[in-house]
């Protein structure tokens, strides 16, 4: 089934789908599109090319609250915070992003242990996939081809949306979002020629050219173990790096966390934040030792965890190539072209 | 009801703390929305304790320390002085009235001085309204 | 988890009247910690100290909270309540429910409420104490007396008399100070320099005191037990070790200056002793009138000095001594009453100021004792004026509390040298003290006219030139008086020495609106200073008589003594420390430090705190960006945990 | 205009000299990044080193920031341009790096742009000098005849702002702040080591990426750098959700510079106006 409706009307749908449960979708800021829940159906804004921040948050929030308590005389009360089952329309997101949700659940939904937070915030969630406009010239910091990523890849997604001109075209891809779709009286069903450059975007999107590097996982795995050691290459690539958090808080696949109480007058929320392994204290012992005092063993771990430790544990790389880091880097930095060098040497 | 606010107030062990004893021994009557901290010396008020004081709903803070040349450390309110001028600029410019904030140098012999400016703080910042900005919504 | 006592004061009825201690006490146990929560009449009592620590003992107590007076009043008390008790004196928190709660308030509702977010603040912080340990140090057994007057000279002699090596540093040539200036004393009028030459004399025989005049201290190290004190020695330009006092010098002395001694009433020499009974007996050169400084030759006194005792270029030396306690005995001034222009000082030569009198009744004084005015004629008819500048809330609002007794003293004196009719200008007659009221009987009876009414101004005759007007208001008979005198004398306030605010800033003073001394406790610790260790005696700390001087010396040089006796002694524990983990080696402390005390570590690039040096303000901690200089007992966490407490409720 | 071309040959052959002498270990510069438009931070440690040295519009970083990181007595030059200049100076105030140890290569530029933007950001972003103040070579001609802007003028429009507006600015944008702490990162002053908000002991705010923490943290950042920021505007450029700090740090160095008299990085002999105090400052400041 393929419907659509017109972009200039994307906040009746948008309003729709407020009705039905939580929206969140991108919205323009100063500094580009983010997602965010929309209050104000024309808020919705499609003409963005990708978002500063990752939508992960849609599923691993910023700030997760597990439990609010009350610190009393001889019982301290506690009470655990229910993820809201509503249902959660997450719209608008890119086939590399889709792509990393799938990388994450691994992790938080599979790897024995399951996430609560994670699992029931997935399975609320109807995601509308949006290939990306291959009319526009591909950002330069982007490199999901290298990870087998095209524009355009519906997979993953619960509905698929491209954009025709004026007009979008949604195409529910799993029963989830077929059954959706199907409820949306605003869309209206799309036509033949429709349906045709529908398939063509498919297909086009594959030659939509991100940057390329041949990527095999278990050759990148294995050579960043070999190359550990090699300082002065981990010393050169990070003598830029200034430690912060904005790759990792972009990033569609980081998902270190800190867990901690904050309390005040004795009420208090024990809640975990985004934590980053890029922070000088991410790996401060309670000793006072801190194994990864250096910029570049701390980037050097950034790097090994995506492409070598994740693929040694789950047997996939925790990048999507979205490029959010190379851009959202305050000096450059490229992870990218970091790996291209690791693999010369 | 009328509005009665809470202010936090700061005081430095040898001049203001004692004025406010002072007041007491001579039996000055001011209003008791002040809740005061000892401190040794008004240098030793790191901004962020005013920042949080309004977090923790204060609506007014008031300081009190030594006359600049009094100090029992000889110069620590000369660096409070520049300090707290600068933390009251910051707090002014991020939009929280500046009324909500006074440094005062009261001496151990200015019972009737801290009793004043306690009663004028206070209802300075009655007029302003509760602080809503700073405060942490619980 | 702490185990928190709270124990409620009711100070009789000066708390419990306006602070519902019960319910606050109540209101104590409900408090997450709080183990226990007690209220009483007076803590502070034997039984109140022994309910706390029967409860530290029978509750396993770790933090107890007094709940009643400043902690000004009664920290140190309590503290040693729970030591005795087994716990860490650190471990106590005081909240103030009387000076600044229950005192100033009359609203038992606001009282109680504020009472209990006082108390909340209280239990937050309590829980973050730590013990502390104090730190003992080596006390210096020695003593210096600042100021060479009766105080200083009384407070000299008693500690030198119990084996106290003591330094007085006196700032003029001789000791004696105001009192060696009087030819009586109120009320038993005996001679002033028949009962203080002996003692002064005393103290420069006295082998455990050294004597420094003509010296000024000018700066001060160190802390109680240890001060490091800086003394100028101005240069006398006669050499002390060689002159044997044969005052040949000032003989031949051709330079005039002004007897600063003498009030300015008569010339002295240039080389010159202040009076003929000074300690030391050996004079000093005035650079000022010296007539060798000023044109470049003279040398007289050399020239007839057999002991080559006169050094022209003798310069000003600086020596530094070691003591472990300090008095400040620095008396007074007397307010100059030129400005108060009503009263005609300065521009009637008629009119004197009280300190003159002194030096007319004085046999050693510019009249040799005789009772004449300037021109030389004896007065006829003399006006006394009490409280110029004093009890006025123009200038000073304190009373001088000698003026009526020496004014009285004054009209006796007058009365015995001369025929003159006497009026005493008077406010209120204050004669509270032994045989003082007797004394102003007896002056009743003399024939001294009274006039309850202060004089209002000082004008002249036109009638009869020379002759002086004083005009006041009669307020017994609410009449208007002009009363001709030949002679006025006005008895200006008394007021802190000029140099007093320095005095103040290097011993670390606090003064009070006047500009006296503050004493720590005006009833508890009246000789006490906020300074641990220094202490003041005599009118530097408020206007008094001799009686009440002396008594004062006495108990400041027990006061000194308690602290040098003991070898040890403990200092505050209250000190800053730097954890290094932390530091980010941005020497902000290093930079603001007034006692040097941080000091950075080149190799570690940290910070290090020498505790010897800390004196506990804070500051450092609070220009530390990290966080990472720990302010004890007034920690950042404590700090904000008390904010926190205070803000609940 | 500035010529670019120029100053990178300079630059590399002023590099060149310095390695090739032994006089320094390190040249703080430039380099390649994986476009044109994105220059990178470079340490260049060897003469083979200097080819990837280049100097454009978009060389904006303030490379002072990197001085702390090397051990203390290593030999290192460092471009400057007239903002970092102040910030090594700044820094050589605080005693974390000795002049004695650097060689300062100068330049005078104008029309320096944000790649993201692409809008020049010589007045309006940083302090609006066009001469570095300090240097030991100058890689080009001084800039001279440029209309003299305020740093400050871009501040009327707030300062002209009702309270409550302002607040509600200010709330808007520190709760987009995701705490990436990129601001603290890029700024040559914060060197602290942990950084105050790191800390669990004392705990001065949350964690969270949320309203209070956020406040406190900036605020509190912002008193940390009265008096030492020298408005070199990287903050701003690091910040990935563009929150406009250098608005605020202008503000606060506007304030400390009327209080105090004292504009932050300019001289060697002057202290940080906050560990430092005048008898004659006067209680007015604190109205």
């Amino acid at each position: 089934m393929l419907k659509k409706t017109a972009i200039e009307k994307i906040s009746q749908l948008a309003a729709v789908l407020m009705e039905k449960g939580t929206l969140l979708a991108p919205v323009k800021e100063v500094a580009g599109h983010n997602f965010a829940e929309i209050n104000d159906p024309q808020k919705v804004d499609l003409n963005f090319y990708n978002t500063i921040i990752s939508p992960k948050g849609a599923f691993f929030p910023p700030k997760e609250d597990f439990i609010k308590y009350k610190i009393g005389k001889t019982i301290t009360e506690a009470e655990q915070i229910k993820v809201d089952s509503k249902p959660v329309f997450l719209f608008g997101v890119r086939p590399c992003d889709v792509k990393s949700f799938s990388i994450m659940d691994i992790h938080f939904n599979a790897a024995g242990i399951i996430d609560p937070y994670w699992s029931q915030r997935r399975k609320a969630t109807t995601i509308f996939g949006y290939a990306y406009d291959l009319n526009q010239p591909v950002d330069a910091a982007d490199f999901y081809n290298s990870l087998g990523i095209y524009a355009a890849d519906p997979e993953g997604s619960d509905i698929f949306m491209v954009k025709k001109d004026k007009d979008l075209l949604l195409k529910g891809i799993t029963p989830k979002g077929e059954e959706l779709l199907a409820q949306l009286n605003t869309l209206v069903d799309a036509g033949k020629d429709d349906e045709k450059y529908y398939e063509e975007t498919l297909k086009k999107g594959k030659e939509y050219k991100t940057r390329f590097l041949c990527i095999d996982q278990d050759v990148i795995a294995k050579k960043l173990e070999a190359v550990f050691n090699n300082n002065d290459f981990w010393t050169k690539v990070s003598s830029a790096c200034l430690s912060c958090g904005a790759c990792t808080f972009v990033c569609p696949n980081c998902y270190c966390f800190d867990i901690c109480d904050d309390t005040i007058f004795g009420k208090g929320t024990r809640r975990r934040v985004w934590d980053a392994c890029m922070f000088t204290d991410f790996t401060l012992e309670a000793s006072g030792h801190n194994p990864r005092t250096q910029v570049y063993q701390r980037l050097r771990q950034k790097i090994n965890h995506k492409y070598s430790y994740h693929v040694k544990k789950y047997g996939v790389i925790s990048c999507v190539g979205c490029g959010r880091c190379t851009r959202s880097c305050p000096v450059n930095i490229d992870i990218y072209s970091i790996v291209e060098e690791a693999l010369k040497l | 009801m009328d509005f009665e606010p809470k202010i936090l107030g700061i005081a430095c062990n040898w001049c203001t703390y004692t004025g406010a004893d002072l007041a007491g021994t001579t039996r000055l009557q001011y209003p008791q929305n002040v809740r005061v901290v000892r401190v040794m010396c008004s240098s030793r008020i790191n901004p962020s304790f005013i920042f949080r004081a309004l977090q923790l709903g204060a609506d007014g803070v008031l300081v009190g320390g030594c006359h600049p040349g009094d100090c029992h450390y000889n110069t620590g309110n000369l660096y409070a002085r520049r300090r707290l001028a600068t933390t009251k600029k910051i707090l002014e410019f991020a939009g929280i009235e500046p009324g909500r904030f006074r440094v005062e140098w009261i001496s151990a012999s200015e019972g009737n001085r801290f009793a004043e400016v306690v009663e004028e703080f206070t209802t300075q910042v009655k007029n302003l309204g509760p602080q809503t900005k700073l405060k942490i919504q619980e | 988890m702490s185990r928190i006592g709270v124990f409620v004061c009711h100070c009789g009825l000066n708390i419990a009247k306006t602070v519902r201690v019960s319910e606050l006490a109540e209101f104590a146990a409900t408090l997450p910690d709080v183990v226990v929560a007690r209220d009483y009449k007076f803590m502070c009592s034997t039984p109140g100290q022994e309910m706390i620590q029967r409860d530290i003992k029978e509750y396993k107590l770790d933090r107890v909270i007094v709940t009643a007076c400043s902690p000004l009043m009664h920290e140190k008390t309590f503290r040693k309540v729970i030591e005795n008790a087994g716990l860490n004196q650190y471990l106590l928190t005081i909240v103030n429910i009387r000076e600044q709660l229950s005192w100033v308030t009359h609203d038992i509702e606001e009282g109680t409420a504020k009472a209990k977010a006082l108390l909340n603040g209280a239990v937050y912080r309590a829980r973050l104490l730590a013990p502390l340990t104090s730190r003992v140090i080596d006390v210096n057994p020695d003593v210096l007396v600042v100021g060479g007057g009766i105080a200083g000279i009384q407070a000299a002699l008693e500690l030198a008399n119990t084996g106290t090596k003591v330094y007085l540093v006196e700032k003029n040539s001789t000791i004696g100070g105001h009192m060696a200036q009087f030819d009586k004393t109120f009320p038993t009028l005996d001679c002033s320099a028949c009962i203080l030459t002996p003692k002064m004399d005393a103290v420069l025989q006295h082998k455990n005191i050294q004597m420094l005049t003509y010296s000024e201290v000018t700066e001060v190290k160190g802390y109680v037990g240890n001060f490091d004190i800086t003394i100028k020695q101005k240069a006398r330009y006669v050499d002390h070790n060689k002159c044997n006092a044969c005052l040949a010098c000032t003989e031949k002395c051709p330079g005039k200056g002004v007897s600063e001694w003498d009030e300015g009433l008569v010339k002295r020499k240039a080389i010159y002793i202040p009076f003929p009974q000074a300690v030391p007996q050996k004079p000093v050169i005035d650079r000022e009138s010296c007539t060798y400084f000023i044109k470049g030759k003279c040398k007289l006194c050399q020239k007839v000095c057999e002991q080559k005792a006169i050094d022209f270029e003798q310069q000003e030396t600086f020596s530094t001594v070691k003591v472990g306690a300090v008095i400040v005995a620095t008396g007074y001034d007397l307010m100059d009453t030129k400005p108060l222009v009503q009263y005609g000082y300065g521009q009637y030569p008629g009119v004197y100021h009280s300190l003159e009198v002194e030096r007319l009744f004085n046999s050693a004084g510019p009249t040799g004792g005789k009772v004449t005015l300037r021109d030389g004629k004896e007065p006829q008819s003399i006006a006394l004026l009490h409280c110029i500048g004093s009890r006025d809330k123009n200038y000073c609002e304190h009373c001088s509390r000698v003026c009526c007794m020496y004014s009285l003293k004054f009209a006796h004196l007058f009365k015995e040298k001369t025929s003159a009719d006497v009026y005493q200008f008077y406010i209120d007659m204050r004669a509270a003290g032994k045989g003082y009221e007797e004394f102003y009987n007896r002056l009743i009876e003399e024939d001294v006219k009274f006039i309850r009414g202060k004089g209002a101004r000082v004008t002249d005759s036109e009638e009869e030139p020379g002759r002086l007007i004083v005009e006041a208001e009669d307020t017994l008979t609410s009449k208007f008086l002009r009363v001709p005198v030949d002679m006025v004398v006005l008895c200006p306030a008394i007021v802190p020495r000029a140099d007093s605010k320095d005095l103040a800033r290097l011993f670390n003073l606090s003064t009070d609106k006047q500009g006296f001394f503050m004493e720590r406790h005006p009833k508890l610790a009246p000789l006490a200073t906020m300074t641990e260790g220094v202490f003041i005696a005599g009118v530097c700390q408020s206007p008094k008589d001799i009686p009440d001087t002396v008594a004062q010396a006495y108990g400041a040089a027990a006061e000194a003594l308690t602290i040098v006796v003991k070898d040890k002694m403990e200092l505050d524990a209250t000190t800053a420390m730097v954890n290094p983990a932390s530091c980010c080696g941005c020497q902000n402390c290093v930079r603001v430090c007034p006692y040097s005390a941080p000091s950075f570590n080149v190799d570690k690039r940290v910070s290090e705190i020498n505790e010897a040096l800390c004196k506990g303000c804070g500051l450092c901690a609070s220009v530390c960006p990290t966080s990472a200089i720990i302010a004890r007992h007034f920690t950042n966490e404590q700090v904000l945990a008390e904010m926190e407490g205070l803000m609940e409720f | 205009m500035t010529d670019f071309k120029k100053i990178e040959e300079n630059l590399k052959k002023e590099a060149k000299r310095l390695l090739e002498s032994g006089e320094v270990t390190v040249v703080l510069a430039y380099g390649k990044g994986f476009d044109e438009k994105h220059p990178m931070p470079f340490a260049a440690k060897s003469v083979a080193d200097v080819d990837n040295i280049v100097f454009n519009e978009y060389c904006n970083y303030n490379m002072a920031r990197y001085l702390v990181r090397y051990p203390q007595g290593t030999k290192i030059a460092i471009a400057v341009k007239a903002a970092d200049s102040r910030a090594v100076i700044q820094l050589i105030q605080e005693e974390k790096i000795k002049k004695e140890n650097l060689v300062l290569l100068g330049i005078p530029v104008i029309g320096m742009k944000n790649p993201k933007t692409d809008e020049v950001i010589d007045s309006k972003t940083t302090c609006g000098m066009h001469n570095p103040v300090l240097y030991d070579v100058l890689l080009g001609e001084e800039v001279h005849g440029q209309k003299i802007v305020s740093p400050y003028d871009v501040l009327a429009e707030y300062e002209a702002m009702d309270k409550d507006a302002r607040w509600q600015f200010w709330k808007d944008q520190f709760d987009k702040c995701i705490r990436c702490y990129a601001c603290r990162k890029a700024c040559p002053m914060c060197y602290c080591d942990p950084c105050f908000i790191d800390q669990n002991k004392p705990k001065w705010a949350d964690k969270a990426p949320q309203s209070p923490g956020n406040i406190m943290y900036h605020l509190t950042r912002f008193h940390h750098l009265a008096g030492r920021c020298i408005d070199c505007g990287e903050c701003s450029r690091a910040c990935p959700v563009d929150i406009p700090l250098y608005l605020f740090h202008k503000k606060v160095a506007k304030e400390c510079e009327e209080m105090f008299n004292q504009v932050s990085g300019m001289s060697i002999e002057d202290k940080p106006v906050l560990v430092n105090f005048r008898v004659e400052d006067s209680d007015k400041i604190l109205e």
